[in-house]
Parts: structure tokens; C-alpha cells; sequence
């Protein structure tokens, strides 16, 4: 288990291999790559700056990562943010969850990224290409995924 | 109350916007005896005149760390090193 | 959108770098890699042999793609399945799905998987250490994890 | 029936254990004309001898594609160029 901030980028393959490498037990890797797209809100974006907050981000990755072990039944996992400026098309976060089965990597995953979106001390800033600048607005829809894991702790 | 008037030294961090319009990212201070809770403390950067008064007025926007852990509105300084404010997050 | 019956390994970076290349619109890439696992009901898997039925493969691949089209807002997709003999630790399939949003791409990746597993016409064969060998039996759970994506559209 | 009593000939293709028991991975006939759907199909399998009465014992983990599609018990062969017989699928 394993979490990581980086102004540089990560490789899927690579950060996979690690992972698995000398566990033939796993039997499902799901994974999530998170892009900066090249609009926001209709308007075309020149680069987006993430901004994070050093040693609580740390923290806070790994207590997430904690809890998803608590849940699911995994064999390994990885979160990796960037930080810094960014341009359309860069990768912005990799999720990976290993997994002996397929249904807890792929849960695992959804979950990890539901509440690194809510929890992980990460602010963006978009630059528009009309010289604009602003900061992103936290998204409802994204709290709500991470209460609905909530609810289903409190269902059991 | 029977504890010394001044406190110890807390560290106070600012990120994205409330770094932006504090114009400050860290500070070390006493804070007041009076202000004991998270949201004491949001009550108090309000009254500390420009450009903290400003930041600090829409105070449901503002989230809240206590040494490195998220922290709900009543919850109790005491003890504390690192104070830190912030927006909700929107990373990912 | 693209699938593939392949022999040979794939490797995840280059199908996720030539699936976006070109396309910034794009947010979110969910990808889920299978891989054979070293027991199989608790006894040691020596290999594990895949039959399929070339041309209905393909065939019903698109079929499970273009379904998943019609449900989620796709940028791109790509399902590749192995064929022929594997060993514990290979890679057997890999599904990727990218879509300007995150929850399309997650939901779509799970959609392809879960379809996969219970329309493509693969057959594992397993070889154990100890000299036996059966073929797999079909999983409840799987056809179960398909039907609830049939109830879900009713639903709607 | 009006229908000549010579249908066209049709592939008939087997996999995983029912090309195993069956000893045939294809082969090319022409279908008794009594035989018009897939439960038909299915039935007349059993009835050819050894070794297909064995591997068409237990028809409900059979399962049948028509001309590359997974088809239903009540569908019929009609037109139909190539019917698959094999187990429930377990790839992935």
C-alpha cells in the first residue's frame, strides 16, 4: 500500500508491475486515471495548477487507504497525485487496487477515488486561454459518492 | 478561567483561495484564551480587520484542519500545533 | 472502440496512451486488468488454457461495446482478451474505457466486464499442479452481476 | 409440410468439454426435418449414438449460438448457416 504526490508524471504499466510483481495470488486490477481535460465550464483551458497541502495530504491519503483495506479484501493499492501546473491531456491522479477478486479491486477503486475527490487536501486552479483564472468549485455530486459509501457502512 | 492568559504558539496555514486573499500561506501566533473551538476561531479571523475580514466572511465555504486531520466546527483546539484553512477540496 | 483476441500480452500503457492520444477532451479512463491466479479452489494451478469461438468473439465483443455506448457517454474503449495457454501471474484480459467523465468511465468499465464474463464465448481450462485438469465452471455471481445491469435499464 | 424433405446443409461446431466428449470440434450435415428449433436441436443430439447421447445428457449446461449469437431455446433454425453448442461462458 502506497500513496504518493509528484510534480512529475507516473506510467501505468510500471506502477502496475511494482504492484503485482512476485503476487501471483491477485486476480483482478482495477484502475483509474484521472486527466485534465481541455475545457471547464464551456471555455477552453490553457493549464490547471493543483495546489495540496504538504504533509496533510499525506495523511489523509493513507487513513483513506486504510479504511478501503478495512472494507475490501485487497492485495495491494497505489494512489499517486500530481501537483503543480498542468496542461490539457496530463495525467492528473492514478488509483490502482489489486485484488484476489475482481469485485473487491474494482469497489476498492471507485472507493479510494470517491474519497480522495472529498477528503485529499488538493485545490485546482483552471487558467482559461482568455487569460481567466479561477478556482475550482467543489462539486456536489462528488460528496454525495462519498456519503453513499457511508450509508452502505452504516447498512451493514 | 484558571489557565495562564496566554496560550502556547499555534501555527496558522492558508491554501488556494483563503492563501490568495489572506495574502498570507503561514503565520505563528497566541491565539486569544477565548477562542477554544474551530468555530471560535472562524468567528475570530473575521474580526481581525482587512484582509482577514474579507476572507473570512462566508465561513460555510471554509474547511478546517487540525494538525493534519479534518475537523467539524465544534471541535476543541486545545492541544493543537498546526491550524490550517482551506476551501473544499477538488482533487482527483 | 476497439476489441482483440490476442495471444500474445498487451501492455496497458501504450492501449491507454493510443486510446487518448489526440483526445483531451477526455476525464476519466477506468481500466480493469484480469490475471490468472496461482490456486484455483484451493489447489495449485500448474496453467490455464482459453478456448474461444473465433468470430462469434468478435461478434459479441462489439455487441457488449456497443451496448455500453448506448448506455454511458464513451470517448473510447477497448476490450482485449488472451487466448491459449497462460501461467499463473499472466494477464488474461483488459477492458479500458474512457469518457470525458469520471462515473461514465467507471460505470462502463464494470458494465464491459460484467457482460464479458457472461456473453463472450471464452473457456478456461485449468491445469493443476498435481496433474489434473478440469474446465471452470460458470459463476452464479457473474450472470447475477450481468442480470442487475438488465434491471438497471428497466428501471430507468 | 410443403418443404422438400432435404434441408441445406448447416456447421455444426462444438467447444470446451462438448467438443471434448463429443470427440468433434465441426462438422457439416444436413438437420432432420422435424427438427426446427433450438430445444429440437438439442433433443435430436441425444439420439444420435455414442458419443453424443453422453455429452447431450444434461442439456440445461448447454448452451447454443446461432450463426454467431447466443440464441433461446424457442428460437428457430430456419436460414440458420452455423449453430455452436458449448458451456455456459466463463472468460473474463
Amino acid at each position: 500500500m502506497a500513496v504518493r504526490v509528484d510534480t512529475s508524471d507516473f506510467d501505468v504499466s510500471e506502477e502496475m508491475a511494482r504492484l503485482t510483481a512476485q503476487d501471483t495470488g491477485i486476480g483482478g486490477i482495477a484502475i483509474f486515471v484521472g486527466k485534465v481535460r481541455d475545457h471547464a465550464s464551456g471555455q477552453d483551458l490553457a493549464s490547471m495548477t493543483l495546489e495540496h497541502y504538504p504533509g496533510m495530504t499525506e495523511a489523509e491519503l493513507e487513513r483513506i487507504e486504510t479504511e478501503a483495506r478495512k472494507r475490501f479484501k485487497l492485495s495491494a493499492s497505489l494512489i499517486v497525485h500530481r501537483v503543480g501546473t498542468l496542461k490539457p491531456g496530463d495525467n492528473i491522479v492514478l488509483v490502482i487496487a489489486c485484488a484476489p477478486h475482481r469485485q473487491d479491486a474494482i469497489a476498492a477503486s471507485e472507493f479510494l477515488m470517491d474519497y480522495l475527490k472529498t477528503r485529499a487536501p488538493f485545490w485546482k486552479k483552471e487558467a482559461l486561454t482568455n487569460g481567466e483564472a479561477h478556482w475550482v468549485d467543489a462539486r456536489e455530486s462528488d460528496a454525495g459518492a462519498a456519503a453513499a459509501w457511508h450509508h452502505k457502512q452504516t447498512e451493514r | 478561567m484558571t489557565k495562564d492568559a496566554k496560550g502556547p504558539e499555534v501555527t496558522l496555514r492558508y491554501f488556494a483561495w483563503l492563501r490568495e486573499k489572506t495574502g498570507t500561506s503561514e503565520e505563528r501566533m497566541v491565539l486569544p484564551p477565548e477562542v477554544t473551538t474551530v468555530s471560535d476561531l472562524l468567528r475570530w479571523q473575521a474580526t481581525r480587520g482587512h484582509p482577514f475580514d474579507i476572507a473570512f466572511t462566508k465561513t460555510e465555504t471554509i474547511r478546517v484542519a487540525l494538525d493534519h486531520a479534518h475537523a467539524k466546527s465544534g471541535a476543541p483546539l486545545a492541544g493543537v500545533r498546526e491550524i490550517a484553512f482551506f476551501p473544499p477540496v477538488t482533487g482527483g
